[in-house]
């Protein structure tokens, strides 16, 4: 859920389109699945695969492609957290501030990483490489305090530790 | 290696759902398959459908996602005609904070599940089916999707499964990270390609769910505990638990104590044997000051009850809490019954669907009088706001999560009033975020 | 065939339909139940949960909205735990709610202001920061929204989906930032319905914007005469004049709904342009005029009719008595079609409001109603005679009506009954003659469904204006 | 119908008519004479002399305005719904900022119907409206009776044509946007 106003729409500034490899990926996923409704959520996973977020481009490709209503998509969009409509850096790393991950001091974490790469909620940072996301649970209680650096759970952390990942990061 | 060569199957009396974790690389179908996996299934299909459900229902096994409604008489309110199109969905969008359970099984052994839910896809007669894991889960998400493959490359999964005419297809589909999506109404919704917004009831997805077919919702847990429930039937499964909880549970646990992590125990278990036992006590020999016992969503116990709950359904629920998901959630007396509080109504406000007015103004509204000593209007009187208001949201939605933000705020009220006082009328510098 | 069950609503027997909606048998048995979120024309959405009930023998209270009507069921929505329920209910809904009621249009039919009323909790908790959302966005199709006031009951969301299948709102972000959004702009038409079912005041019209405020205005019931169709609508109006038409539910002819098109059809009643008077042509101005001396104009010359498709029945019954005897000769004009012959929904591209009725009377009264009638009747017209045009009450395409006019221009005494307002084609004529406008008369009309619909009578705007006979009575001076 | 009546019969029959009228004369002389002697007259020398009311006084209405100059009023149309003399026109239109959403492009009284009754500045939401102590009302034709939004919010006698300014409740509800 991305925290900007809902009229806004980003656009990346050309057209999008799923690569030939994504396009065979669309169709087996059709195969899945026994309306076209269903695939939505697959599909938009696999837009952000190839380009990280789902620019208004992107929207109106897969309305046509599915043929959704992009009031449908964009309300899918705005509806889950790992959903993006707005520009991401490169590498997505989300932060736990849930009960466990807070008591072994997560908020801290997350405080310190926004401070130490300079940016703010889901905004990239100024060389693109990373955005930072607050998540609420990710399901890894026991290795509290955990992050997640795009699909890998590390944890437990402490802010030393996270920084030293982040910078590794291509 | 030899061990498993000789279908070690020692274990399998001491855990039902984690009796395969000791083997090293049983996600693989082969391994899963040497040490005695996917027997079970073989043996189902010559089992009459119906008898299967007797089975599961004779066990006593309850849905071990939360609500812990028998599985059995759930399986029985969905239609028996056997050529109608229906589904077989798999919760594992375990988001419920605390719990880890689900991703620890699946992650460790794909396949347990895949044949718990052929098992129940064959009783059911369902033809299609989805595990629902939630976004974040990808890792997990590749390891079943692989599990899969495999299967289906046996011939488990497919058309005419081993030549016995069933057809069952199986798939895995991601989340995106909503915690409403945990919700089986809500995971259908998600499932459609729409928000994961939870439907009302009636009509229940047993009769309408998925693309308004008839659906059945179960927990990973409830669905990987099957084959065990076949392989030594209702009557050894209840040797576990007690009377009315059957069986064994997963329970994650996490916080103050030495070793997190997932276990397996009977139901029934005290919560102090699992503290004390199974995860190495307290840390640094604190003292125990409260539990979370059921995951977020259930009303904490203090120390008191804490040390003479056992976790089954109903004993947590007479002492005023429950077991849920069998997330525990340990908090020694270093820490602030205020700071639990705020991060609970935090996540909920932040995972309301917005859909009911109750839960959608109403969790916004809980932070923001918990949340008053940070632009210094609060008062003590904002603890009584909070009471009424968590009390005026319960039962008034579609879904439980008004409850699930409700009824931790007020367990945490009942049973630490003055911390909460204290703690609200403390000036804060952090007003500004 | 419907089968009736009883069942007890507070005590009270009533009577529904089995497996109807609880609700709606509630409603239609004139019991008080709150609620935002349900509409009789839209799918359950179950998200206000302020229609809550409580039934005997189940232990929970739930929605009525989401239950069916069944025999001897026991139901009751003033319970102690209902009324509580209610009440925190609404304070949610008011939460967040900017109470800008000064300036909202809404206010005086608003369902948060009925229902605080009844249900409100009037001491003030709030004391934290409310969340904002944007107002005044103007959503295109004369609506406007403000997401602040929304209480997210989703009928806009569902009507959009349900009814027009143009989905062009939906509700993004969740939780308490979830907020109608419109995708690009409204481009149904029959946006103006949304204004109409939103039960609060984030949907406004932008036509209606702030001209008055619904308490000084009253309702006439009365048909729309915008096309073939024939929609039950209601007219808001005072003494200064028209402001808006609403429709009114029907179940035989349109349903909840009615089109934007239909919305406008009130402009000319209450114009400032309005015809008051006799007027006369005076180089292409017109002033008012002495009635005798039309009458004198047209004493014995012959008179040609041409009529209307917008009158009632009873209208043109009374003309074809007024002329009964005389040598007057009359025929039909009418509209042309415009637009596909029906959109689905309820528009017709037919625009002739009363063209069976027409045909009837012109029938009964022995004339021909065929354009070829008419064009009879203009090829005959000298320049002696005197041609009477009942000019059309809503005109889509004046170029067609201009041809018309191009001629009767050989009659050397040409007079308009007009209704509305005085177009710029109309200095062909002589002489303006006012009639009352479809508001301004009782009478009926037929739809294309062959079905008698009503006509009612407001508040008069214009001064003189006569019944059509007593025109048609000249022509025997 | 005229049936004598004689109010205070005992007077009467005692006295016959002259007690009554040197009593009423007793009070009319007291007062003549007082004022002849003592300065302590009710009456001014008007209008070189006036009278100063209470802020309580209901007399001509001013419409108060924000601080930055422009009119309060939100043309809620409150007050001409309650006025009982239903001498309050107003017309609204769009304002051009959205927080404002909705001002009066007409505001006007007609002075002679008005009661001075109070009821609008009761009505008033957002103390748009006011009573002022001002009781000096006079003018030639009709249409000086009819106070536009400029007489009743920016005529000389309100702070030099400043016009009265008010903060009341503004506090309050900005604090709730912040």
């Amino acid at each position: 859920m991305s925290s900007h106003s809902p009229n806004q729409t980003h656009s990346m500034g050309a057209p999008f389109k799923f690569t030939d490899a994504n396009l065979a990926t669309y169709q087996e996923y059709l195969t899945r699945y026994d309306d076209v409704e269903s695939a939505l959520l697959p599909v938009l996973h696999l837009v952000q695969e190839q380009i990280k977020w789902l620019p208004q481009e992107a929207i109106e490709y897969v309305s046509v492609l599915m043929n959704i209503p992009e009031i449908k998509i964009k309300e899918v969009i705005s509806f889950y957290d790992m959903f993006y409509d707005v520009p991401v850096g490169r590498n997505m790393v989300h932060v736990c501030t849930n009960i466990t991950c807070s008591m072994f001091g997560g908020r801290e974490i997350y405080a310190g990483l926004l401070k130490h790469f300079d940016t703010d909620y889901l905004t990239p940072t100024r060389d693109g490489r990373i955005s930072l996301q607050k998540m609420e649970c990710l399901g890894a209680c026991e290795m509290a305090p955990c992050m997640r650096i795009n699909n890998d759970y590390v944890g437990p952390v402490d802010l030393a530790d996270a920084i030293n990942k982040l910078e590794e990061l291509p | 290696m030899e061990r498993i060569m000789e279908k070690d199957t020692a274990n399998y009396k001491d855990y039902s759902l984690l009796s395969y974790h000791h083997i090293p690389g049983v996600h693989n179908l082969e391994v899963f398959e040497r040490a005695g996996g996917y027997e079970m299934m073989k043996a189902c299909f010559d089992k009459d459908p119906e008898a299967i459900k007797e089975v599961v229902k004779a066990s006593g096994l309850r849905g071990r996602g939360g609500a812990g409604f028998p599985t059995g008489v759930k399986w029985g309110f969905f239609t028996k005609d056997r050529n109608a199109q229906k589904y077989l969905l798999c919760n594992a969008d375990e988001s419920e904070p605390g719990t880890f359970k689900d991703r620890y099984l699946v992650e460790k052994n794909p396949h347990i599940l895949i044949e718990g839910m052929i098992i129940s896809a064959w009783a059911l007669g369902t033809q299609k089916g989805y595990i629902y894991i939630r976004g974040e889960f990808q890792q997990q998400a590749v390891i079943l999707e692989r599990a899969l493959k495999e299967a289906y490359a046996k011939g488990y999964l497919g058309k005419n499964i081993l030549g016995k005419g069933f057809n069952f297809d199986l798939y895995v589909h991601r989340g995106a990270g909503a915690y409403i999506c945990g919700e089986e109404t809500g995971m259908i919704s998600s499932l459609e390609g729409k928000k994961g917004q939870p439907k009302l009831k009636p009509p229940f997805p047993a009769i309408k769910g998925y693309r308004g077919l008839p659906t059945m919702v179960n927990n990973v847990e409830s669905l990987a505990a099957v084959p065990w429930i076949m392989r030594f039937g209702a009557d050894e499964y209840k040797k576990w638990g007690t009377e009315k909880s059957a069986g064994t549970k997963l329970f994650s646990i996490s916080g103050d104590v030495n070793k997190p992590g997932v276990i397996e125990v009977p139901l029934g278990t005290t919560l102090k044997e699992i503290i004390e036992v199974h995860c190495g006590g307290m840390r640094n020999g604190n003292k125990l000051k409260a539990v979370v016992p059921g995951g977020s969503s259930a009303p904490v116990f203090n120390h008191d009850e804490s040390y003479s709950v056992k976790m089954d359904y109903e004993d947590v629920a007479s002492k005023g809490s429950m077991l849920g998901s069998g997330a525990i959630i340990v908090l020694d007396e270093t820490r602030n019954i205020g700071d639990l509080m705020k991060w609970t109504l935090e996540f909920y406000h932040h995972e309301s669907c917005g859909q009911c007015t109750p839960c959608r103004e109403g969790t916004g509204w809980l932070e923001s009088i918990f949340k008053r000593r940070e632009t210094g209007k609060a008062s003590k009187a904002d603890i009584d706001t909070l009471d009424k208001t968590a009390a005026s949201m319960r039962g008034q939605t579609i879904c439980a999560l008004a409850d699930a933000a409700a009824m931790p705020a007020q367990g945490m009220i009942k049973s630490f009033r003055s911390e909460l006082e204290a703690y609200i009328m403390t000036p804060t510098n952090t007003g500004k975020k | 065939m419907t089968e009736k069950v009883k069942l007890t609503w507070n005590g009270k027997q009533i009577e529904a339909v089995k497996g109807s909606n609880l609700l709606q048998a509630a409603l239609d048995n004139g019991q008080e139940v709150a609620h935002y979120c349900y509409h009789a024309g839209l799918s359950i959405a179950g998200v206000c949960r302020m229609c809550m009930v409580e039934q005997d023998g189940v232990p929970r209270p739930f929605p009525s909205c989401n239950a069916t009507c069944g025999e001897g069921m026991v139901i009751r929505n003033d319970t102690p735990k209902i009324k509580a329920a209610v009440e925190n209910t609404l304070q949610f809904h008011l939460l967040n709610h900017p109470l800008d009621c000064p300036v909202c249009d809404q206010a005086g039919e608003c369902g948060l202001q009925d229902y605080y009323m009844k249900h409100g909790q009037y001491d003030s908790q709030m004391i934290d920061k409310k969340v904002h959302k944007e107002k005044v966005q103007d959503i295109g199709k004369n609506v406007m929204l403000d997401a602040e006031r929304c209480i997210l009951c989703s009928r806009c969301t569902r009507f959009t989906e349900e009814v027009t299948k143009t989905n062009e709102l939906g509700i993004l972000n969740r939780g308490d930032h979830a907020e109608i959004t419109v995708n690009e702009n409204l481009k149904n038409d029959y946006a103006q319905n949304l204004v109409d079912i939103c039960p609060v005041g984030a949907l406004t019209s932008k036509d209606f914007r702030f001209k008055q405020r619904v308490w000084f205005l009253e309702e006439v019931y009365t048909t729309c005469i915008g096309c073939e169709t024939g929609c039950s609508v209601k007219v808001s109006q005072n003494k200064n004049g028209s402001y808006r038409v609403k429709p009114v539910f029907d179940e035989t002819v349109n349903g909840h709904w009615m089109c934007d098109d239909g919305r406008s059809i009130y402009k000319h009643v209450s114009s400032p342009t309005r015809l008051q008077v006799a007027s006369e042509n005076m180089n292409g101005l017109f002033v008012p005029a002495d009635e005798s001396r039309v009458v004198e104009l047209v004493t014995g010359k012959k008179a040609n009719f041409i009529l209307s498709t917008s009158l009632t029945n009873e209208e043109y019954a009374r003309f074809f008595e007024s002329i009964k005897g005389s040598k007057a000769s009359v025929a039909l004009y009418t509209l042309p079609t415009q637009g596909p012959e029906f959109d689905g929904i309820l528009r017709r591209g037919d625009k002739n409001a009363n063209l069976r009725g027409a045909q009837k009377a012109f029938e009964a009264a022995g004339f021909d109603h065929t354009s070829a009638g008419l064009d009879k009747v203009l090829n005959a017209i000298s320049a002696s005679d005197v041609a009477y045009v009942v000019v059309p009450e809503i005109l889509y395409n004046e170029d067609h009506f201009n041809t018309l006019l191009k001629k009767i221009e050989k009659a050397s005494t040409r007079i308009a009954l007009t209704p509305g307002e005085t177009l710029s084609s109309m200095k062909v004529f002589n002489y303006l003659l006012p009639v009352p406008s479809f508001l301004e008369k009782e009478g009926h009309i037929v739809n294309f469904q062959g079905t008698q619909r009503q006509l009612n009578a407001g508040l008069s705007y214009g001064e003189t204006t006569k019944d059509i006979s007593y025109y048609g009575k000249w022509v025997n001076v | 119908m005229g049936e004598r009546m004689i109010l205070k019969k005992d007077l009467y029959a005692q006295h016959g008519f002259l007690k009554g009228l040197y009593l009423g004369l007793k009070i009319t002389m007291v007062n003549l004479l007082s004022n002849v002697f003592k300065h302590n007259r009710m009456t001014l020398n008007y209008p070189e002399e006036k009278y100063f009311y209470s802020d309580r006084f209901k007399g001509k209405h001013v419409l108060t305005v924000k601080e930055d100059g422009t009119l309060r009023c939100t043309s809620c149309m409150l007050c001409s719904t309650y006025c009982p003399a239903q001498c309050i026109h107003i017309v609204a239109a769009d304002d051009s900022d959205k927080e404002v959403e909705k001002a009066p492009v007409s505001f006007e009284i007609e002075m002679l119907r008005c009661v001075f009754c109070g009821f609008c500045e009761e009505a008033c939401p957002v103390d748009a409206i006011r009573l002022t102590n001002e009781y000096e009302l006079s003018g030639h034709a009709e249409q000086e009776w009819v106070a536009d939004h400029y007489e009743l919010a920016f005529r000389k006698s309100l702070n030099g044509g400043r016009g009265i300014q008010s903060t009341v409740d503004d506090n309050d509800r900005l604090k709730l946007r912040l």
